[in-house]
């Protein structure tokens, strides 16, 4: 039976996007406010959020056994997938852009 | 709204020559004149009919100005005297406020034959 | 049009009427392909739904056009922000409710709801809020960036070619937000220059009686407490400096021509022309001492 | 347990039956309280509608003089916060009150009474707000309410007060429909609903009431720091003293931009729901749908900046907005394919509430495409705050909400009425709105690119306004005529329609699975789901649950029930008994008006006498729940035994205390982030004056007696568990003496530092988190005296012991916070260089 632990484990995916985000905008503010040099930072922390993006398809897969309509997964993947995207993004345009402009 | 409807009768009233014979300005183009009357602001001192602009309310109003008997209670409201007014008021009327526009002669007798539209 | 974001005169409105009519492609191919799916659908004979599989395609195009488009955009917005390189000429603008107060700090000038500007050269136009948050908008010139106060923003264009153009606040800031307008005119650089010189000198001398007559009932009759006429007794800093009002090309912050009929039909009753704005209603004067004043500051060029 | 000789749909009747005459208003059960919801959302949305005619009225031409600026501003910011705070939200929590029991196959949501007294809230501060045109000062800076226009030097009138306090007024019911709706979507389903059996419009609202939790918090703090300013001088937005007007924004649209997608995506919901049904198949790639509808809540937490774009912020950090923003397009996008999809050969019916759906999609795709341009840094520069936005938000939120809510008003009318809407006039209705609504907004599109600003009352001619403004007027006209139309055929069909009969769409939920009219039990028994589609899948299962031959098909306990089951996969876990008819929460919501009103004409006389009365009203109901029915286990039927009564992690009580918490600590999330930016802004913090100005020592005393205070609350209750009955006074009267002593000493520490909280928004802010933590303390301190007081009633024991798990999460909190307070104030200042506010 699905606990809602796993149910909780399917969501958790777009919410890591929302911490990376806020992570993102936060340092980015402190580092212009103290001029610190905030490009490793970010770098270190996207590649830890797609890290953890990614890993979270592992125990979506011990979902497949024990529910075999397989609802769970595909929403816990598809959200982690959106979320893997959306992750991207914001990390594509950070690059883009001078800092503190 | 209703300065739309306002501004397509004008329109069509100016089209359907019901100005009568002792208003008719030689020369005017009314239409022409509605453009100067909007492009030099008189609407800062008077509202106009089918001209829009913010309400005005330092000389009269200027609606049905074709049916008023005289100019600035000084002279006979005929064409040549509203004329000799848009070009020089205080000439006329020397206690007056309104000054002096600058207006060619040939843009006093378009305002004027534009005003004998509003009736 | 004198306010249209498509009638664009700097290369950073250009860039971003550029981003519009590309979206606007996008946009339109995009609205035409899912109409034709919907219309296709309701109208084609019975049969079973597609798979799952459809939505997946459909979503990856999304994406795909999504991404370049973000890409795009973001790269146009780094280099519209950036400005050109050059030695910019530096503006400052002062929004208050509800007019713009216009400063060349480096030849002393001051203006109200009328800026002028060299063809060719950067300007940096420094965005300062007197009062309430405004928003600088100039669509022909650029984007809108907002003056709040406590953050003074930077905004960078650069004018290619003369022309004039229509600004309005772009921000709600009370009673008068919809009549806070002003004009922007890009000169020849050796007009500018001139009209710059002019600017920073006081006041012209009266021309005739008439206007000496002006100038004595303006000083007497209280209207230096707000407003500044360079070279008289008039010091006033709640109004618009006037020592040139008579060279602008409105009043009212952009909503009537200026000259000596608009100028007096203000002075007697601005209330019932833009209701609200802090200038009281001046009726006490008899309609020569009314035209006087209004001779003399259209007369001050 | 029915009376003898009842059978047990007469019991049912018997105690879900509505009282009569003036007494219908004590009523709680949601099939009332939904439709007296659903008809003050209209009434407020005809408010707001005649509101938009005038202005429209107003800018057909140039210079109109038919409202003057003043009147003008006050008319669009009456407008744009009636439909989107009092209209737009509250309409779908109406139907989301209304419809979802039937729809998850359940007789009410958890708590009635709650949803009563958060309808009872939501229509008297609708009419606090709307007061304000009976005294003069009506608000005028905007729905966005920016300061520092909204401040008290710029409007020092009431006009900001009536706003302030009218939206955090009807925010009651925003919370209450936020506990409401997480607690009944998650525990009060039929058995068998597991979530993945549970219908998109389940899903939508659940995801709406998870982002209230967050969204609503933000403003309500905002409301309270701007309410702050204006009446206490208290300068959080004030940037000649520290403060900073874009807190205000931060605040306000951290709220405001969720806010459209809470409005948004119970619409999406509404037409995943009605298409299917008319195309007589399910919805493809349904959950699909679910993970676009969780996606879109949460990513539209990343977009509140998008509002803010012209503001002179580093172009990086609205990157991260645009990208977002164009992120949050996919759902959206997955949604519109799976409607397509669905759409796909499937010849449907084309009555009225499909017609409005295949309206909103052609609508909706037109506001998603300039969504997409808006979400574009560079190219908003240009048209944010120009009618170009007015276009877009109008075919996003009357196409991505208004049309789907007609839509869906046509298709559950039969419900309350046991009639069908009349066909004619719905068609009438709809493309009379269809073509209203598109010249009306479509020329505001060209308006804004030709440089037309918002929230102006007038403009000159010659900018090729003039005859754009008069077709978007024409079209107003006629887009209000659809909508009378539509209201008279509501009115006309309420008695007169064709009778409905059952489940006359052919539809697969299970709202449809009893006769219409619903009757007031909601259903004669409570039927297992085995399917997405019940009606489809398992018609005789259905059909035999609709004559009472399934589960609960009369009441057990002798009230009225529901059944709570577990959150995931629906096992039945308790039978809930839950409140009837009553006055308590019509008395406390009329005490909370009296409250708010005087506040809002600064009587604060009045107003304290309002709290202490509400506080009085609302102990007393507190008192009487938290109920244990004389039988501890029941059967309900097909031998299922449950039990009456459970005070565990899996309560809905306790459920609903956690998310009442969760939107707590969001506010003071906010409080905190609000401290964090202003520290952010301001050169030094703290500013030199306010450098050493309390002693370390007092911050760490403090700080422990918090620490020993929630500890004695655990404690003490965890004794009374194991039956130590003197525990439990020990620990909650330890907790509350000890709380006294830090109110004393932290009151005395703060007046002694004489921190001037009106000379710079540094002292305001530390007084506002000191207040935070005595206001917790004390609402603490009260649960414990309840629980005590109840303890010697004899209302709470090692078993009923609800009230007690409560009130020690109040102690949590109330220490959690204060220590959080503090560690922010002694840490944080001293990472930025400067000094901090402690003498070390």
């Amino acid at each position: 039976m699905v606990s809602l632990r796993d149910a909780t484990l399917v969501v958790a995916a777009p919410g890591l996007w929302f911490g990376y985000f806020l992570l993102v905008y936060g340092v980015h503010a402190l580092a212009c406010r103290f001029l610190w040099p905030s490009g490793p930072v970010l770098a270190a922390v996207t590649a830890l959020t797609a890290a953890a993006l990614a890993a979270e398809a592992w125990p979506l897969r011990r979902l497949a056994r024990i529910e075999p309509a397989g609802f769970y997964r595909a929403a816990g993947l598809g959200l982690g997938a959106l979320s893997l995207l959306a992750t991207l993004w914001v990390a594509a345009t950070s690059w883009m852009v001078p800092p503190c402009g | 709204m209703r300065m739309a409807v306002i501004l397509i009768a004008a329109a069509v009233l100016a089209g359907c020559d019901e100005i009568p014979p002792e208003h008719r300005v030689a020369g005017g183009d009314a239409g022409a004149g509605r453009r100067t009357v909007a492009d030099i602001g008189c609407a800062a001192c008077h509202q106009v009919p089918g001209v829009a602009g913010p309400a005005g309310m330092v000389g009269p109003p200027l609606k049905g100005f074709g049916r008023r008997a005289m100019i600035a209670g000084v002279a006979a409201n005929r064409p040549e005297a509203l004329v000799r007014w848009l070009l020089d008021p205080p000439a006329m009327a020397p206690g007056t406020a309104m000054p002096d526009l600058g207006l060619t002669e040939a843009q006093a007798r378009d305002v004027a034959a534009f005003l004998y539209t509003l009736r | 049009m004198l306010q249209s974001a498509l009638r664009t005169a700097t290369p950073q409105a250009e860039s971003l009427a550029g981003l519009w009519w590309l979206m606007l492609g996008l946009s339109v191919a995009v609205f035409a392909v899912v109409m034709a799916l919907l219309a296709a659908g309701l109208l084609m004979p019975r049969r079973p739904p597609p798979g799952e599989r459809v939505i997946m395609v459909g979503v990856g195009v999304t994406v795909v056009v999504l991404g370049g488009l973000l890409v795009h955009s973001t790269l146009v917005g780094a280099r519209v922000a950036a400005g050109t390189d050059g030695d910019p000429l530096r503006v400052e603008v002062v929004g208050r409710q509800w007019w713009w107060e216009v400063r060349y700090p480096q030849d002393g000038a001051v203006l109200a709801n009328e800026i002028r500007l060299p063809a060719g050269r950067p300007v940096e136009i420094a965005l300062i809020s007197g009062d309430v948050i405004h928003s600088f908008w100039v669509p022909g010139l650029a984007g809108k960036m907002d003056l709040v106060p406590g953050h003074p923003n930077l905004l960078r264009i650069t004018p290619a070619e003369p022309g004039v153009f229509r600004g309005q606040c772009g921000e709600y800031c009370g009673t008068q937000h919809a009549l806070m307008a002003f004009m922007v005119v890009v000169q020849p650089p050796a007009d500018f220059a001139r009209w710059l010189v002019g600017q920073g000198e006081p006041a012209a001398e009266p021309a005739d009686g008439l206007a000496a007559r002006g100038r004595a009932l303006f000083l007497s009759s209280g209207c230096g407490a707000c407003h500044t006429v360079r070279g008289t007794a008039a010091d006033g800093r709640v109004g618009p400096d006037l020592t040139h009002v008579g060279s602008r090309l409105t009043i009212g912050a952009g909503i009537l021509p200026q000259n000596v009929g608009t100028l007096g039909g203000w002075i007697a009753n601005s209330q019932a022309i833009k209701p609200g704005n802090a200038m009281p209603v001046f009726d006490q004067f008899s309609g020569g001492e009314l035209r006087a004043i209004a001779t003399w500051l259209a007369g001050l060029e | 347990m029915s009376a003898p000789g009842e059978s047990g749909r007469e019991a049912l009747n018997r105690v879900w039956a509505q009282p009569r005459g003036w007494r219908y208003f004590s009523e709680v059960n949601n099939t009332a309280v939904g439709l007296w919801y659903l008809a003050a959302g209209l009434g407020f949305f005809a408010v707001a509608g005649v509101l938009a005619l005038l202005m429209r009225l107003q800018l057909a031409w140039p210079w109109m003089g038919f409202l003057g600026p003043e009147a003008y501003n006050q008319v669009f910011t009456m407008h744009g916060t009636i439909m989107m705070v009092v209209f737009a939200v509250p309409i779908m929590e109406a139907v989301a009150v209304y419809v979802l029991p039937q729809m998850l196959g359940v007789r009410d949501l958890p708590f009635p009474r709650l949803s009563s007294y958060g309808f009872w809230c939501y229509l008297l501060g609708g009419l606090l707000l709307l007061s304000s045109f009976l005294f003069g000062p009506v608000p005028n800076g905007g729905w966005f309410m920016y300061t520092p226009l909204s401040g008290p030097e710029y409007t020092p009138g009431l006009n900001t007060d009536f706003w302030l306090l009218g939206l955090t007024f009807i925010e009651i019911s925003a919370v209450a429909a936020c506990i409401e709706l997480i607690v009944g979507i998650m525990k009060t389903r039929a058995p068998g609903m597991s979530l993945d059996r549970m219908p998109i419009l389940g899903w939508a609202f659940l995801t709406v009431a998870v982002m209230i939790l967050f969204a609503f918090p933000p403003l309500l703090l905002g409301d309270v720091l701007l309410e702050a300013e204006r009446v206490l001088d208290w300068p959080f937005f004030d940037a000649g003293r520290g403060g900073d007007p874009l807190l205000w924004q931060h605040l306000f649209w951290f709220f405001g931009h969720p806010e459209v997608y809470i409005i948004f995506l119970p619409g999406a919901a509404m037409v995943s729901t009605i298409l299917p049904t008319f195309c007589g198949r399910p919805l493809v790639g349904h959950q699909w749908v679910v993970v676009a509808t969780i996606a879109t809540g949460i990513l539209s937490f990343g977009l509140w900046v998008h509002h803010m774009f012209a503001a002179g912020i580093p172009l990086l950090s609205l990157s991260l907005f645009s990208a977002a923003s164009m992120a949050v397009a996919i759902p959206s996008g997955i949604q519109v394919f799976a409607w397509l999809a669905t759409l796909w050969g499937a010849r449907p019916r084309w009555d009225t509430p499909f017609l409005f759906v295949i309206g909103f999609l052609v609508i909706f795709v037109i506001g998603g495409l300039t969504g997409v341009m808006v979400a574009s840094v560079p190219f908003d520069w240009q048209v944010t705050d120009t009618h170009f936005v007015v276009a877009h938000f109008h075919y996003v939120l009357i196409g991505g909400a208004i049309f789907p809510l007609f839509g869906a008003l046509t298709y559950w009318f039969p419900l309350p009425s046991g009639r069908l809407m009349d066909e004619t006039v719905g068609k009438w209705s709809f493309w009379l709105m269809f073509v209203g609504f598109n010249v009306t907004f479509f020329p505001l599109h060209v308006l804004g690119l030709l440089g037309m600003p918002r929230r102006v009352y007038t403009y000159p001619g010659g900018l090729g306004w003039e005859w754009l403004n008069l077709t978007a007027t024409i079209g107003a006209f006629v887009l209000g005529a659809g909508v009378a139309v539509f209201f008279a055929n509501l009115a006309w069909s309420w008695k007169r329609g064709r009778p409905a009969g059952h489940d006359p769409w052919k539809a697969g939920t299970l709202e449809w699975a009893g006769p219409t009219p619903l009757t007031d039990s909601g259903g004669a028994s409570v039927p297992r789901v085995r399917s997405l589609h019940p009606l489809w899948d398992q018609p005789a299962e259905m059909a035999a649950a609709a004559r009472g031959e399934a589960l609960m098909c009369r009441p057990t306990t002798h009230g009225r029930e529901t059944l709570r089951v577990s959150a995931v996969s629906a096992e039945p876990q308790q039978v809930i008994q839950v409140s009837g008819p009553g006055w308590s929460q019509v008395a406390a919501a009329a005490a909370t008006a009296v409250m708010f009103g005087a506040g809002t004409f600064h009587l604060w006389g009045v107003a304290a006498a309002g709290g202490v009365v509400t506080l009085a009203l609302l102990t007393r109901w507190a008192w009487h729940s938290d109920r244990q029915p004389p039988m501890a286990r029941v059967d309900i039927g097909q031998g299922i035994v449950v039990p009456t009564y459970a005070a565990d992690h899996s309560s809905h009580a306790w459920w609903a205390a956690v998310v009442a918490v969760l939107f707590d600590g969001a506010a003071y999330l906010a409080l905190l982030s609000a401290y964090v930016f202003l520290w952010l802004v301001n050169p030094v913090w703290p500013p030199p004056p306010w450098e050493g100005r309390i002693a370390l020592g007092d911050i760490l005393a403090g700080g422990g007696m918090l620490a020993v205070a929630a500890v004695l609350a655990h404690a003490g209750a965890g004794l009374h568990r194991r039956g130590r009955h003197w525990a439990l006074p020990a620990g909650l009267g330890g907790a509350v003496a000890v709380a006294v002593a830090v109110a004393w000493t932290g009151l005395s520490t703060l007046t002694a530092a004489d921190l001037g909280p009106t000379r710079h928004a540094f002292p305001a802010t530390v007084w506002v988190m000191a207040l935070y933590t005595l206001v917790h303390l004390g609402v603490a301190t009260l649960l414990a005296l309840l629980v005590l007081a109840r303890q010697a009633a004899g209302l709470v024991t090692p078993v009923r012991r609800m009230t007690v798990m409560m009130t020690v999460l109040a102690w949590d909190f109330a220490a959690f916070t204060g220590l959080a307070s503090m560690a922010m104030l002694v840490l944080w200042p001293a990472t930025g260089g400067g000094g901090g506010i402690c003498t070390w």
